[in-house]
């Protein structure tokens, strides 16, 4: 697979090491009264869809970079690539 | 021998006469041979026998869907099983044995089972073998094993190396036959970034094997010019005896290229094989096509084979498999072979054309209706039997036999990425369809356009839109006028009430085991192949799946598409797996990592270990020692009694910058980093999310902003892409910037009472390391040696006075012998990771055998550590009620009740008393070893409430070792309970 | 109609007109008491247990495709219950007995080739680990072997044992472990699953559920509506799709494992050998050819194939230990989808909703877990209690912190 | 200076050269390396101070800059400064002088290898080494990727001069690479 690097263009996933769905930048806050399960839903229950998935993939062998990748389940297509810490920050994770 | 069968003309150097062996016969050929092309030149037309009825085989085609001519290439170490003799260049010297016979090709043992065939229709084995049970292993499986396989492998280590590498190019293009080539012109005189490949030696596809014209020229004197002039091109790669052998993700190509397999041998430090990754644009399969067989009774004698290989033997490699020929038809390809065949000299006994319009012979007799009903001649066909129109049956001579069907487009890469082709009325066969590999497009044969003039335009139009979608302007090759004859053909399968007609001809795969796999209830496409094994075999059913297919449809009432085909898979052609592997392999299969100090301990004879990809000093052996124990127990004795030196670079350091540091700190580690006083260390333990242990270190805060955080070896790389997701994912707006130094210090422990005393000597006058002036967990940047800058940690996994002291990799080698030198005066000894182990146990130190990403803080003993004053990464989910059971494993101490036993790792614990069972297991032993500062056996151990079970004596049992003793439960901390000496 | 050598003699001798088919096509009816959605190893295994061993009735198979095109029809034949943890081991194990007596049990062979599993030991800390495991493997009365460097060499001298990078200390051995040609497994349980009145329904597509007061009736599909007193889904790969119908979110990512099967070669290969650091694992079949794998490619994937980085990765693995492999030459490889698991083992258990009830989480070690799947399966099925070797694949564990992870690797599907 | 000699990463006291065919190989021992990253909200005053200290803009995502002082881009506002080590031994504290907390400063002198490959043919050699296309290299990139299972940086000098720098501890490894394919290419 080739995933188009927003920074550096289009690169081999061998390059990458996978994490998983993008969900996982939604950590709940700890303090919230029902942390506990929000953080069992957030760390265990996946969406786990069979088309378009949302997942993190970390440039090692590149810039480092940690990257959401939204791509096609079953035909493995890619069609869209931001850097992950850009959509930190759209989903308010900004201290 | 003499090339009894060789004819005129052909592509062969006749210039020069080479020989090879067959099986104890050498004979003689040409360059520009195969293997098969002179065989059958010398007369030879057996090569083979099959896989489970061992009938005797001759080649049936002329290419890499060879599934007879199978043969042992190369002997020694470099013996090739299962090498097709119609695609192994022919070179000086070649030798080939055949294979799956005993004990000769011409007469096999096994062949027996051809007379049994009846016991071993599809699936017998299913339904038998069953009694009594015990037999299968003992009996029947040994029996089927040794009859099973076909070719042997040399058990030996391959002697040739292999290379990987990477391509890049605007378009591939898959063949070298007329559309390839007229799209590779396009596209390169356009401009585009090309790739040409073709698995022949010679580019041209099936321009080489006919007589076809190409304007003023022959077909082959057309492909070989056009090849040169691309190959002159800067802006082109044209790679012959390459196969692409499948289409991966987003335009990537696995291509395996055969550099050196038409020689003896690969010259010195060259590959035999290379394996391309192609990073392809746009690619255009141009693969061409493959001829079909028509089934009939006893149509896999020597002798009988596709048309279209005769007339390639014939044209390309002036060879015939006999002098006296019949063709077998259902289109005009047939006539097309007698014609070629005769223009050679070769007699054409009859063409047998199933159509009852079949078109006059011109110069050969035609049996117009007609099929053919049985053959014979044991080791090659010497007779068939044909029935004519009218059922008039009557036998004739001829030692070979041509066949034909029709062709199927070579339309496997199309599916590799699950793509299924349609069904073409038109031509009869399965062409491309379905979603196709991301930017391939199908051109010429492959696509269903059988004749050289449709090849070449579909070629040249397809790569000029590529050319257009690209951006660039097209630029129009001229391209040679080109026969441009129709399709000409009535299906016909296979002929009706034959007993025996192969349609899988290695595996043994007949016209009735399909139906029995229908009368079974197999009906569907995969059933039928995963129950007959029909198309399993090395050649992928290339030439034998459309007619299981139209044999199924027959006995199932269906059309062929409905019945459908099974999937493609990669690789197109069998692929060495050593080419897959490249130059990972032995030694070089993984890198190897060196510490700053290996060259020195190696001249000092040190025993490495493998840990991750390091190799680490395990311990010093010095001149009269014999046992590894009695190296470990001097360095352990030495350095508590006096001072030791370990080189511990291994250990990740992750430098971590910003004005958050201390903030970001507290977030991956589950105990408080904020207030940690700037010169001074901290023990941190990280969870994952999940609340279970990550890694354990230190972190220096060396200023306000600025902290050394160090890893375990085996976590380093982990670690840090983890402290990676937190910063950008997690908190990206914390001012904090992270890299990996770990290479770049070398970093020795200093442990033992004389530890201070030691350095004084090393580092600069200035640096004060009294107890005040550098008490116990303080760092700082210091100077060494004269003012080269280092690091110094007072930090102890040994329990030692001990000191971490770092200085720039490069000075590592000269650091470690100064130090070595400036102690001397105390018999310093360098330690390795076996000294270091026993220390840390006899610490109590928790290490990877403990933090086995099953553990939580409570199960170290550490659970006060994680706050729950702040946030950390695993907090919320440490405390889990299953986490925090009553029971939970407890890391605790053993020491046997017999001092004299051992206590070896992975051993169980059970009460006393207690059945020794899985039920009743109370926990297990962690790390173990000597201790020579004890005199016996100690060990650290997961035990359930063990923190409320000291003293309690338990039994040890280890039944996989043979040990069963009593152990007692003890505090983890076996030497300096209370800390005092790395406080002295 | 048994199946036995005399049978095989006579259809020989009548021209094979005496065979009937392995399995009736059955049409769907109205209602059944067990709806098994999944035709693959589990699901059909799940159905001959109900009706062989709970002595239910009115039992449907229901398979979107044709019954064992799952990974049952694609994985690597190995079985072996060289586990570690409590949860598991003892499970495995009830596997392997069940293995051991499934060809008289089936009546069709299955060829169950007990010719053993080795892991290979590198290091110290691996051996200790290992250590540990074989005495939980013998304490749940599993056989396990530690074997030394020699007595593996004497076994299989082709091991590269002179310039390795990592140097074989030793070995784990399971001889009970070994093979079984995996589409006979499908085959075998269909057969004796019709033969005791179940209905295996191909081309049958469950499209939804239907869930009335937290209670399911029964399941759409393309073939209508198939009532049912209880549904018990097994679709493995499939599984976060089908139970999506049912507003389930699973503890499941589906990825590909790649595996690969050289051209038929002469025997070399008695057992299984495993090479964990290379991430490679290789037998050979009856048939001649060496069935191999490694790793899973580790991205989330429905689609059945794989890529190049794991096929030569695997392939390195291969020649580091084998280096006789370079000139064998690499047939076919293919791809299937797993249901990897949050701590990398499976869950049979009911789901919140009245009536279904779920299978899956197997990741790659479903096959050698068929026999024991189904039965435990049937068994919560049939008395709405977990089977005693079954007790630990809760749904809950995860909630509750009761995770079992074999390999320590925690919330990560594709670490397992 | 201090009274220690320092080895190179091959473990000699003098750097390693090897030629084979159009290729020389030599191992680069004289150089000081130090990264440099942005504190947050300091990003222009980093590239600013990466301009200066090398006289060039800063360069961007997968390329080089400069002359004798050199730097190349590592990451998202991260570069690594590139020096002659006799004037520049302690590059990171020289430049730490001038960032004023705008930049975080790390020595990496010891932490990489150098070999550079110079002669005609290279990109013969680096296919099959990488998949990085340095047939397309004309002069000033520097990509990051991985060789023979090594993080590698590849600094494109000019089409006959590429650096490949790699972890200092697989110096033996990479160079073992690198020549075996030199070999087989040419």
């Amino acid at each position: 697979m080739l995933i188009n690097h927003p920074t550096l263009g289009p690169r081999d996933a061998s390059e990458f090491v996978y994490k998983g769905d993008a969900a996982l930048i939604r950590r709940p806050a700890p303090d919230a009264p029902d942390a506990l399960e929000q953080f069992i839903d957030y760390g265990y229950l996946r969406d786990n869809p069979a088309g378009a998935h949302r997942e993190l993939w970390f440039h090692e062998q590149g810039d480092r970079s940690w990257l959401v990748v939204t791509r096609d389940t079953l035909t493995h297509e890619i069609t869209d690539v931001e850097l992950a810490r850009d959509v930190a920050r759209r989903e308010g994770r900004s201290k | 021998m003499t090339q009894e069968n060789r004819l005129q003309g052909g592509l062969i150097d006749r210039s020069r006469t080479i020989s090879f062996r067959f099986d104890d016969k050498w004979m003689k050929g040409h360059p520009g041979d195969t293997l098969a092309s002179a065989l059958l030149a010398n007369g030879v037309r057996l090569m083979g026998r099959s896989f489970k009825y061992h009938r005797p085989r001759g080649p049936l085609s002329a290419g890499s869907e060879e599934p007879n001519a199978i043969v042992e290439l190369r002997d020694g170490a470099r013996r090739e099983p299962n090498t097709r003799a119609t695609t192994a260049e022919l070179f000086d010297g070649l030798t080939a044995q055949s294979q799956n016979r005993w004990p000769s090709l011409t007469f096999d043992a096994l062949s027996i089972n051809d007379r049994l065939s009846s016991f071993f229709a599809a699936g017998f084995y299913y339904k038998t073998f069953m009694w009594p049970a015990a037999f299968w292993e003992k009996l029947y499986e040994p029996m089927i094993r040794r009859a099973a396989g076909l070719g042997s492998l040399s058990l030996q280590a391959d002697p040739d190396s292999y290379d990987k590498g990477y391509l890049h190019c605007d378009l591939l293009i898959i063949g070298a036959g007329p559309a390839g080539l007229a799209a590779a012109l396009t596209a390169a005189e356009s401009g585009l970034n090309v790739i040409l490949a073709d698995e022949d030696s010679r580019p041209g596809g099936r321009l080489n094997a006919e007589t076809f014209a190409m304007g003023q020229h022959s077909g082959s004197d057309w492909a070989a010019e056009t090849a040169e002039r691309l190959s002159a091109m800067p802006n082109v790669r044209v790679m012959t005896r390459t196969t692409v052998l499948g289409a991966f993700d987003h335009g990537i190509y696995g291509a395996l290229e055969r550099v050196s397999d038409h020689l003896p041998v690969p010259p010195e430090g060259k590959p035999r094989q290379i394996l391309w990754r192609i990073y392809s644009t746009r690619a255009i399969l141009a693969a061409g096509a493959t001829e079909r067989p028509i089934v009939f009774e006893n149509n896999d004698r020597p002798g009988i084979m596709m048309a279209g290989a005769l007339r390639a033997y014939a044209n390309r490699w002036a060879a015939t498999p006999a002098q006296e020929i019949a063709v077998f038809t259902n289109n005009d390809d047939g006539h097309r072979t007698a014609q070629d065949l005769l223009a050679k000299g070769v007699t054409v006994t009859a063409v047998i054309d199933t159509r009852p319009d079949a078109p006059k012979g011109n110069g050969y007799e035609v049996i117009a209706g007609g099929t053919i009903t049985n053959t014979s001649g044991r080791l090659g066909l010497s007779k068939i039997e044909v029935t004519d129109a009218r059922g008039t049956r009557r036998s004739l001579n001829c030692g070979a036999l041509g066949v034909t069907g029709g062709w199927n487009p070579n339309v496997s890469l199309t599916c590799h990425q699950r793509g299924r082709p349609t069904w073409n009325a038109d031509i009869h066969a399965f062409v491309p369809g379905g979603t196709l590999p991301q930017g391939m497009t199908v051109v010429g044969a492959a696509d269903g356009l059988f004749s050289t003039h449709a090849a070449l335009t579909s070629g040249a139009d397809v790569a000029a839109s590529i050319v257009a979608d690209l951006g660039r302007t097209v630029t129009r090759p001229d391209l040679p006028q080109a026969e441009d004859t129709p399709v000409a053909l009535t299906p016909f399968w296979h002929v009706q009430g034959a007993k025996r007609a192969w349609v899988d001809q290695q595996n043994d795969v007949t016209a009735k085991d399909i139906k029995l796999a229908h009368q079974e209830n197999f009906t569907s496409v995969e059933h039928l192949k995963r129950y007959t094994t029909l198309g399993m075999a090395t050649d992928q059913g290339k030439t034998s799946n459309t007619a299981g297919m139209a044999i199924m449809a027959e006995v199932a009432g269906k059309s062929i598409p409905e019945v459908g085909t099974t999937m493609f898979r990669p690789p197109y052609t069998p692929t060495a797996i050593g080419a897959f592997a490249g130059r990972s392999r032995g030694a070089d299969f993984r890198p190897t990592r060196k510490t700053p100090s290996h060259f020195w301990a190696e001249e000092q004879g040190a025993v490495f270990v493998e840990v991750g990809m390091w190799l680490r000093a395990q311990w010093f052996p010095r001149a009269g020692e014999t046992h590894w124990r009695q190296s470990v127990d001097r360095e352990v004795l030495q350095t508590r009694r006096s001072v030791g030196i370990c080189d511990v670079t291994t250990l990740g350091k992750i430098d971590v910058q910003g004005a958050d540091a201390a903030a970001f700190l507290n977030m991956i580690y589950c105990n408080a980093f904020a207030k940690l006083p700037v010169g001074r260390t901290r023990y941190g333990l990280m969870l994952r999310e999940d609340g279970i242990a990550m890694d354990d270190g230190t972190a220096a805060r060396l200023a306000e902003d600025h902290f050394v955080v160090t890893t375990t070896t085996a976590n380093a790389v982990t670690v840090y892409r983890h402290m990676e997701f937190v910063r950008q994912c997690l908190c990206p707006d914390m001012d904090v910037q992270l890299i990996s130094t770990t290479e770049a210090w070398a970093q020795f422990s200093v442990a033992g009472p004389n530890a201070r005393k030691l350095l004084q000597k090393v580092v600069d006058p200035e640096v004060d390391l009294s107890n005040d002036g550098f008490p116990f967990m303080a760092c700082g940047e210091i100077t060494v040696c004269g003012s080269l800058r280092a690091r110094l940690f007072r930090i102890s996994f040994s329990g030692e006075l001990a000191y971490e002291i770092a200085v720039p990799t490069r000075y590592g080698d000269a650091m470690i012998r100064r130090l070595m030198e400036a102690g001397r005066e105390f018999d310093v000894v360098p330690y390795g990771t076996e000294a270091l182990g026993v220390m840390r146990i006899e610490k109590g130190h928790a290490a990877g055998n403990e933090l086995n990403g099953t553990t939580t803080a409570l199960n170290l003993g550490m659970g006060k550590m994680v706050s729950d004053k702040k946030d950390s990464i695993g907090a919320v989910l440490s405390r889990r009620e299953g986490l925090n059971t009553p029971d939970a494993l407890r890391l605790v101490g053993l020491r046997p009740v017999d001092r004299a036993n051992p206590v070896p790792a992975g051993a169980h614990l059970m009460t006393r008393g207690s059945p020794v069972d899985a039920a009743h297991d109370q926990g297990y032993v962690t790390s173990a070893c000597y201790s020579p500062n004890l005199g016996h056996a100690i060990a650290l151990a997961f035990l359930k409430s063990g923190d409320t079970r000291m003293g309690e004596v338990l039994r040890l049992v280890s039944p996989l070792t043979g040990v069963e003793h009593d152990v007692e439960v003890v505090s983890a901390h076996f030497v300096d309970p209370e800390g005092e000496r790395l406080r002295a | 109609m048994r199946y036995s050598g005399f049978k095989v003699i006579k259809e020989a001798l009548t021209g094979h007109r005496g065979w009937g088919p392995a399995w009736r096509d059955a049409a769907p009816k109205a209602s059944y008491d067990y709806v098994i959605i999944g035709g693959g190893g589990h699901g059909l295994a799940t159905a001959y247990y109900l009706a062989k061993e709970f002595k239910q009735a009115r039992i449907a198979v229901l398979e979107k495709g044709w019954i064992g095109g799952g990974n049952v029809g694609r994985n690597t034949t190995i079985i072996r219950s060289n586990y570690l943890l409590d949860g598991n081991e003892p499970f495995y194990e009830f596997s392997l007995k069940l293995w051991e007596g499934l060809e008289q049990d089936l009546n069709y062979n299955a060829m169950v080739s007990q010719r053993g599993i080795l892991n290979l030991i590198h290091t110290d800390a691996q051996r200790d680990a290992f250590i540990r495991r074989g005495n939980a493997m013998m304490l749940n009365g599993a056989d396990a072997d530690l074997l030394t460097t020699a007595q593996i060499v004497a076994r299989y001298p082709f091991l590269n044992v002179n310039d390795a990078r990592f140097p074989i200390k030793g070995g784990l051995a399971q001889h009970r472990g070994g093979t079984v040609r995996h589409d006979a497994v499908a085959w075998g349980y269909a057969r004796a699953a019709d033969q005791r009145g179940v209905d295996i329904i191909q081309n049958c597509e469950v499209t939804g559920f239907r869930i009335e007061n937290g209670t399911c009736l029964g399941v759409e599909t393309s073939r209508g509506f198939i009532g049912a007193n209880k549904v018990g889904a097994c679709v493995a790969g499939s599984s976060s799709r089908l139970m999506s119908h049912a507003g389930m979110r699973l503890p499941i990512e589906s990825h590909v494992l790649q595996a690969f099967v050289s051209e038929g070669l002469k025997p070399v290969l008695p057992g299984v050998i495993t090479f964990g650091a290379g991430h490679f694992y290789c037998s050979q079949s009856d048939k001649g050819g060496l069935v191999f794998g490694g790793d899973i490619d580790g991205y989330n994937s429905y689609a059945q194939r794989g890529n190049l980085p794991v096929v030569e990765d695997v392939c390195e693995g291969g020649m580091a230990i084998f280096p006789m492999l370079g000139r064998a030459r690499l047939l076919r490889m293919w791809g299937g989808i797993m249901d990897m698991s949050m701590d990398g083992s499976p869950i049979i258990d009911r789901t919140h909703i009245a009536g279904l009830y779920f299978n899956g989480g197997w990741c790659y070690g479903g096959f050698k877990a068929t026999p024991a799947s189904g039965f435990a399966y049937a068994h919560l099925l049939a008395t709405d209690t977990p089977h005693p070797t079954a007790t630990a694949y809760r749904f809950d564990r995860f909630a509750l912190g009761r995770m079992i992870d074999e390999k320590g690797m925690g919330n990560q599907p594709n670490l397992h | 200076m201090p009274d220690l000699i320092a080895i190179t990463p091959l473990g000699a006291t003098r750097p390693r050269i090897d030629s084979h065919g159009p290729v020389t190989l030599t191992e680069v021992t004289d150089r000081a390396l130090a990264s440099v990253a942005a504190r947050l909200g300091h990003e222009a005053q980093t590239a600013a101070l990466v301009t200066s200290l090398i006289g060039a803009p800063a360069p961007g995502p997968a390329r080089m800059g400069g002359t004798d002082l050199t730097a190349f881009w590592m990451g998202p506002d991260q570069w690594m400064l590139d020096a002659p080590i006799e004037t520049h031994e302690d590059l990171a504290h020289q430049i730490l002088a001038q960032a004023k907390g705008a930049t975080s400063v790390t020595d990496q002198t010891g932490a990489w290898c150098r070999f550079d490959l110079s002669g005609d043919g290279l990109a013969d050699v680096l296919e099959r080494l990488t998949n990085a296309n340095t047939r397309a290299f004309t002069g000033g990139e520097a990509q990051r990727t991985a060789v023979e299972h090594m993080g590698c940086f590849l600094l494109c000098h000019s089409p006959r001069h590429i650096s490949v720098i790699g972890p200092r501890s697989s110096a033996g490894s990479l160079h073992h690479a690198l020549l075996t394919a030199i070999r087989s290419a040419h």
